[in-house]
């Protein structure tokens, strides 16, 4: 389990339309909206899997920046082991 | 009085005075905080130790940079000292400050002066950078003598006009030598970079996850 | 603790650092928001009203807000509603309402007595003038008198500047004609892309404007150090850049490293001069690849061989350039195409030091099909003893790959002034022309300048006059007896200075200098006229993406200081030309309430049907800013036609109806290429791209050929180096303005020389240390910087020339470009000591 | 022509101190005679400590720097061989001062308060215990002939001082007509040229005017204390001729430590204790020609 959270700023105009897509995608969880910049959390398996979903966020249409805030990865690492 | 009462008279003496002096020394004001010494110099507590107060690196300093401190510094009176916002340290390549130095307040096995450390750049007030604003300023950077390594540009939209860039001044610790140039030439009245001890944060190095990942 | 509790534990902590991580930049936003703040209310909070107005700095045109309190200006910030910088400036425009008030501003009329300067009235000073210009014109004619002028000229100022000079003089003068002796230090500007944009073109100006930079994916400067000269732009290209960082190529090519360079993809540094070899190479590439647009070049092009014997007018009158100089001779293509095959990549580069690898990149950057490449230059093409030539390459370039007057493709010359567009090149300010691309030598072009002043056609003189540097010499060698320089400081910002300093102490001639502060050229004035500078009058600038930006007066001038329309306006009024008539009832004829507009249209009938149409003055007065040409879709051009069903396709129309053409030659957006390819079924134009300007070829765009000529002076055994001169972002030009802002002061508070790590440890020298720079022409001392902002390459030191303590151009020489007769300031042969 | 025959050892020594303060400015003057004030300074490439200021480093910072080391052996062995206090009497700029307003004092003789001439023996030790303990060379922070001797070679050298470096003005404030616009920029290098430490000084000489003539010189002075202490041991001493002396006592009107005089004019001593600052005054003044240089022996004492 990898849990990190980012900071996502969009243009103003496609906020709404940003906060719908971002808002459909899975393993996302939107904690705060604020003018046109987003808090979310992400929930996945591997670190791959949140830089996958991170990157697919910055394609979407009028994404300015994605910041990545915190990252806690321990437990993939325990997972890792005991394979 | 005789010989053996005067001499016990003087053990007197001088017990009082090196107590009163002791606590008058500690007792001394100070007209500022922290003085930044010049290139070389050991810490504080040791410079003031081992500085004789002689002024020889202020009298061969060739910009005036170095100022002496006087009777309102307390017990840094005599001493040399830097006033980034008067005159920086233009880092002059062969350091005559630590030449002229008779002790070793100021390291004499400093010889590269790109490897001083005087103190470190920081901006201090991100809202009142320009740069950070959008404005095209970045003069730290530019005037900067170790430019592109000291102090470096890191790129983002600007978010408001969706079609400039923000030139944000990022300044790095290993290369900064605090010499001040950056701090001088801020033209804001308040300046938004100013150098500080390098001395500062995490000093027991504890370990940064996403610093490491970066480098 | 449970598996669950933990991970919501980790959960919860990650939210709350995302939050406040948006909280801190949310606040910072909050906080910059007021640099962008829209103007709608008048007056603010803190009674400070906002009118637009445009920056008196470089050619980027960026538009400012300028705020007033109590007649005073208190405060600048950039203008959201300008196109050119949306809002934002640089460090010289954050700073910008401080020129107006440094201590030493000038404010009464000063004459020179027994040596000295002292104050007089006005009165005194411009009777003195008006009887020295009557003398002198009586005496010698109209030769003698001259007017050194400037890109920072209003349009306005400039407009009645020409009259004054070409239309004005005509009537004192014995020979009865006026006189052509006006140039702008626009001539040291920008003069080579003037020359090169009519060879090519027939229309003076580029055919893009700032927003092919949002459009374009590979960027080539060549001799611009956009990212300290031109540093609004510059953010936008990397913001370019930013959006798509590996697509956006930025290719730098210059002789020294500077803070593009740091910025670029590929950086090729080359030897001075040999940008021409590798233009040329680059075309060669083109056309040995086949990546040449064939259409394009059947539909579009002509080829042309340049005359190859032009000199590098290092003597007096012009002695050494040839009468041919400017001949084109037409070839065909495959002629063309053997005269690149020299330019192999080998050649090329042991020409230049560029190596092959490099080379290539670069050449399959700017060839490929699928690219949207933009070329920018400065100075470094510009300031070029064969200026007009590497000018034509860079056309060359584009012209064969169809890569031109598109979006985000073409060719772009920028300025360095902020109206050397609007008023030098536009009005015509040159001593061959007239305002809108016409010249004084075609009869035709007379008459109509004559029609529109409302003077006979014989007052204009056909005969082209001095150009800047011949104009200098002609003080040096007695020709010219009068000389009146405007907004402009020449006895800091000439080549060889101190020939000309000496010429202007020594010689027996009169100098006017009108200027805001004590300056290099007040220094050898007879008389000195306070000025009024910037928004302490109404004015107009036009950038360099042909966007005219106009002001109204929004502060009061200190002291008795006057505006150069009001200076030239008394001069004119004291010249009688007989009992009932003065010079100024001829050519100032207007209403003096309301002359800025009366003027204003008087020039724009100038510019109105030959696709150079300027806005009229209510638009200009009410937008931030307006492209030219600027045409109403609906009405017809020159009133005779309406050509609203061809312009249906037009893009980019304004509420009003009014076209403001952004991209001109492309009839997708320029009407009059739409009105054209309508006009004439007979030919196919590829792209819709037509110039329709170059009538005397066919409607053709020139390709030249011309070789690689080495420089008019090389470094030598005993001036090994060469010295490259330049500005630096906090300063500008001679610094009469920004050396009087504190804080630009204090960062940059005076000139270095940039030396080459390696020649600087050769020679022992270190940062700070004083080094003497001496050419044949003389010696300044100035403290060195190695390894700073700029790092020249090997052999060559820049020094930039702002600092008037040690003034650069005394050493620097005249040597200029025949066709163009700008100057060469980026090569001479310099030596460099250890003081 | 009789003055000058009679004063020529004043004023040798006159042209002595007024050599030092000479070679405090040289080095405005681009010569390189000499750098740096009389704690520390270059001569001629030899560098040379002040022995005081070398004994408080060493107690300050518990170590031993040898540079330091050496220059201070060298000073003292000048010293020792010429004089102990010759140091106060012909180099020292305080002493100068001291001379000069001596006059002052006897005009107005308010007061004259009278320590022990022992007392200093114990401020010397004091002052060394002092810098062992609080770690800080103390006695460099207050000397009076640290900050003449800085004041002179560095104050007239200030970016606004009398010549201002060039090197400076290249960097601030060059001459020119901008300078209008920008003043005011450089506030703190006024420090320099106006320092306040100088306060010390007006004091130690007000003092010296109304309430002590010589104090600080005859009292007080650790470096003249360590000097005396060095005089000691010095061959090179002044010695009265008891025959020829009457007792007339214009040699204490002209000396400054005049203690010194009073047992050698007695008649107890033969030769002038080690206080006395080799000035040569006495010698000068003397209508019987008493005093007189001479040699002493180490076996003598």
């Amino acid at each position: 389990m990898v849990i990190s959270s980012l900071v996502i700023s969009s243009s103003p105009t496609a906020f709404d339309a940003v906060c719908d897509s971002i808002g459909k995608m899975p393993k996302i969880e939107i904690v705060e909206k604020q003018d046109s910049k987003l808090a979310i959390v992400l929930e996945t398996d591997s670190t791959e899997e949140a830089v996958t979903i991170a990157s697919e966020i910055q394609s979407l249409d009028g994404i300015l920046n994605v910041e990545l805030v915190s990252h806690f990865f321990e437990d993939e690492q325990k997972q890792e082991e005991n394979q | 009085m005789d010989r053996r009462e005067f001499i016990k008279k003087g053990f007197v003496i001088t017990a009082i005075g090196t107590v009163g002096g002791f606590s008058l020394v500690n007792l001394m004001g100070r007209s500022r905080e922290i003085y930044f010494r010049p290139p070389g110099a050991l810490p504080e507590d040791e410079f003031l130790a081992a500085c004789i107060r002689c002024g020889k690196c202020v009298q061969d300093c060739p910009y005036d940079t170095l100022v002496l401190a006087d009777i309102r510094d307390g017990i840094s009176v005599g001493t040399p000292y830097i006033t980034f916002r008067s005159v920086p340290c233009y880092m002059c390549e062969d350091l005559p400050c630590i030449a002229a130095c008779p002790t070793d307040a100021l390291d004499h096995s400093l010889t590269d002066v790109n490897k001083m450390n005087i103190g470190t750049a920081v901006i201090t007030d991100r809202e009142a950078c320009l740069s950070l604003n959008g404005i095209r300023c970045e003069i730290c950077y530019r005037v900067c003598p170790l430019i592109d390594k000291a102090i470096t540009l890191n790129k983002q939209e600007q978010a408001i006009t969706h079609r400039h860039t923000v030139f944000e001044p990022v300044i790095h610790k290993d290369f900064c030598t605090g010499c001040g140039i950056c701090e001088n030439a801020c033209p804001l009245d308040e300046t938004a970079i100013r150098v500080i001890p390098s001395e500062r944060g995490d000093k027991a190095g504890h370990y940064f996850y996403l610093r490491e990942q970066q480098s | 603790m449970g598996a669950m509790d933990r991970r919501d534990f980790i959960k919860s902590t990650a939210a709350s650092l995302a939050v406040s991580s948006l909280l801190v930049s949310c606040g910072k936003k909050e906080k910059g928001e007021p640099l962008v703040q829209k103007i709608g209310g008048e007056i603010d909070a803190l009674g400070i009203k906002w009118d637009k107005s445009v920056c008196r700095f470089c050619g980027v045109g960026c538009g400012v807000l300028v705020g007033r309190k109590n007649g005073k200006v208190v405060a600048t910030k950039g203008d959201p509603e300008c196109w050119s910088n949306k809002g934002l400036n640089c460090i010289k425009g954050y700073f910008l309402s401080k020129i107006l008030y440094g201590k030493d501003r000038l404010t009464t009329p000063l004459i020179r007595k027994n040596g000295k300067l002292v104050s007089a009235t006005w009165d005194e000073a411009l009777d003195l003038i008006a009887k020295k210009y009557e003398e002198i014109l009586k005496r010698d004619g109209s030769d003698a008198v001259a007017m050194f002028g400037t890109g920072q000229w209003t349009i306005f100022e400039g407009y009645a500047a020409v009259k004054f000079m070409k239309a004005g003089l005509g009537f004192i003068s014995k020979d009865g004609v006026g006189s052509n002796n006006i140039d702008p230090n626009a001539r040291m500007c920008m003069a080579s892309a003037v020359a090169a944009f009519m060879r090519t073109f027939q229309s003076d100006e580029p055919m893009g404007t700032y927003e092919d930079i949002e459009h374009a994916d590979t960027f080539f400067t060549w001799g611009a150090n956009m990212a300290e000269m031109h540093p609004v732009l510059f953010s936008r290209i990397i913001d370019t850049k930013l959006k798509n960082p590996d697509r956006v190529k930025i290719v730098d090519l210059g002789t020294q490293f500077t803070r593009v360079s740091e910025e670029a993809d590929l950086y090729l540094e080359f030897k001075p001069q040999t940008d021409l070899a590798i233009a040329n190479y680059f075309a060669n590439y083109i056309i040995k690849n086949k990546l040449y647009d064939e259409d394009f070049v059947k539909d579009n092009l002509v080829f042309k061989k340049g005359e190859t014997n032009i000199g590098y007018g290092l003597k007096d009158k012009g002695a050494d350039i040839p009468k041919t100089a400017g001949k084109m001779e037409k070839i065909s293509f495959d002629e063309y195409k053997k005269f690149v095959s020299t330019y192999t990549a080998k050649y090329t580069s042991k020409l230049s030091g560029v190596p092959v690898e490099k080379l290539r990149e670069a050449a399959k950057l700017i060839s490929d099909p699928n690219r949207k490449v933009c070329s920018y230059w400065t100075m470094g093409f510009n300031q070029h003893t064969r200026g007009t030539w590497v000018n034509h390459l860079v056309y060359n370039i584009h012209l064969l790959t169809g890569k031109i007057a598109k979006p985000g493709q073409g060719p772009f010359s920028l300025t360095g002034q902020p109206s050397a567009c609007g008023t030098a090149r536009e009005v015509g300010t040159f001593v061959h022309r007239l305002p809108a691309d016409m010249v004084v030598k075609v009869a035709k072009h007379r008459e109509i300048a004559a029609k529109i002043w409302k003077i006979p056609v014989e007052k204009i003189n056909p005969k082209v006059g001095l150009h800047t540097i011949e104009m200098f010499r002609a003080i040096d060698n007695g020709q010219i007896k009068l000389l009146w320089t405007q907004v402009t400081n020449p006895f800091h910002s000439m080549p060889n200075l101190n020939r000309f300093t000496k010429a202007a102490k020594e010689r027996d001639i009169f100098i006017i200098v009108s200027d805001v502060y004590p300056t290099r050229s007040t220094e050898v004035a007879d008389v000195v006229l306070p000025s009024a500078m910037w928004v302490e009058k109404e004015g107009a600038y036009g950038n360099a993406e042909r966007r005219t930006q106009h002001w109204n007066k929004i502060a009061d001038s200190p002291g008795e200081a006057r505006t150069e329309i009001w200076q030239m306006w008394e001069v004119a009024k004291r010249l009688k030309v007989d009992a009932n008539r003065t010079v100024a009832d001829i050519i100032y004829n207007y209403n003096p309430d309301n002359y800025y507009e009366e003027m204003w249209d008087e020039y724009r009938s100038f510019t109105l049907g030959i696709g150079k149409d300027l806005a009229p003055y209510n638009v200009i007065r009410e937008e931030h800013g307006v492209c030219w040409p600027y045409v109403a879709k609906s009405k017809a051009v020159n009133g005779k036609k309406d050509f609203s069903d061809v312009w249906a396709d037009i893009e980019n129309t304004e509420p009003n109806g009014f076209v403001s053409v952004k991209w001109r030659y492309n009839a997708r957006y320029d009407p009059y290429a739409a009105k054209f390819i309508k006009e004439h079924p007979e030919r196919s134009f590829k792209d819709g791209i037509v110039f329709y300007k170059a009538s005397k070829n066919d409607y053709r765009a020139t390709v030249l050929a011309v070789p690689y000529e080495p420089p008019g002076e090389s470094p030598d055994n005993e001036y090994p180096f060469w010295l490259c001169t330049g500005r630096v972002l906090e300063h500008w030009h001679t610094g009469t303005m920004t050396m009087r802002v504190p804080e630009l002061r204090r960062a940059v508070p005076r000139a270095v020389v940039n030396l080459n790590e390696d020649d600087a440890r050769k020679m022992g020298i270190k940062r700070g240390d004083l080094v003497r720079i001496s050419s044949r022409r003389g010696s300044v001392v100035f403290p060195a910087d190695i390894g700073g902002r700029s790092v020249p390459q090997k052999g060559l030191v820049f020094i930039p020339f702002f600092d008037e303590t040690r003034m650069v151009n005394e050493i620097t020489l005249d040597q200029y470009d025949p066709i163009s007769k700008e100057p060469d300031y980026k090569k001479c042969a310099v030596k460099v000591e250890k003081v | 022509m009789s003055w000058i025959r009679n004063n020529r050892r004043k004023i040798l020594r006159r042209f002595v101190q007024l050599f030092v303060i000479f070679l405090l400015v040289s080095p405005l003057l681009g010569l390189k005679l000499f750098r740096g004030t009389l704690i520390s300074g270059t001569l001629l490439g030899v560098q040379l400590t002040d022995p005081l200021a070398a004994i408080d480093f060493i107690l300050a910072t518990k170590a031993v720097y040898l540079p330091v080391l050496m220059g201070a052996v060298i000073v003292l062995v000048f010293y020792l061989l010429l004089g102990g206090r010759v140091f106060c009497g012909w180099v020292c700029p305080v002493y100068l001062l001291t001379e000069m307003v001596r006059k002052l004092h006897t005009k107005l003789h308010v007061f004259q308060y009278k320590p022990k001439s022992t007392t200093r023996y114990w401020i010397l030790g004091t002052v060394l215990l002092l810098s062992l303990v609080t770690a800080k060379p103390v006695f460099e922070t207050v000397s009076p002939i640290g900050i003449v001797s800085q004041n002179i070679a560095l104050g007239i050298d200030a970016p606004q001082g009398i010549f201002g470096s060039e090197r400076a003005k290249e960097q601030t404030d060059s001459n020119d007509r901008y300078a209008d616009n920008f003043a005011g920029t450089t506030s703190d290098s006024w420090r320099v040229l106006f320092n306040y430490s100088l306060w010390i000084l007006v004091i130690l000489l007000l003092v010296d005017i109304f309430v002590s003539r010589g104090w600080w010189c005859r009292f007080i002075c650790p470096v003249g204390t360590l000097y005396s202490l060095v005089g000691k041991l010095s061959p090179l001493r002044i010695r009265i001729s008891h025959a020829a002396c009457t007792k007339c006592g214009e040699c204490f009107e002209v000396c400054v430590p005049s203690e010194v005089l009073s047992k050698p004019v007695r008649g107890e001593e033969t030769w002038i204790g080690s206080s006395c600052t080799n000035c040569l005054n006495c010698v000068d003044i003397c209508p019987e020609d008493a005093l007189k240089i001479g040699i002493k022996h180490i076996k003598e004492k």
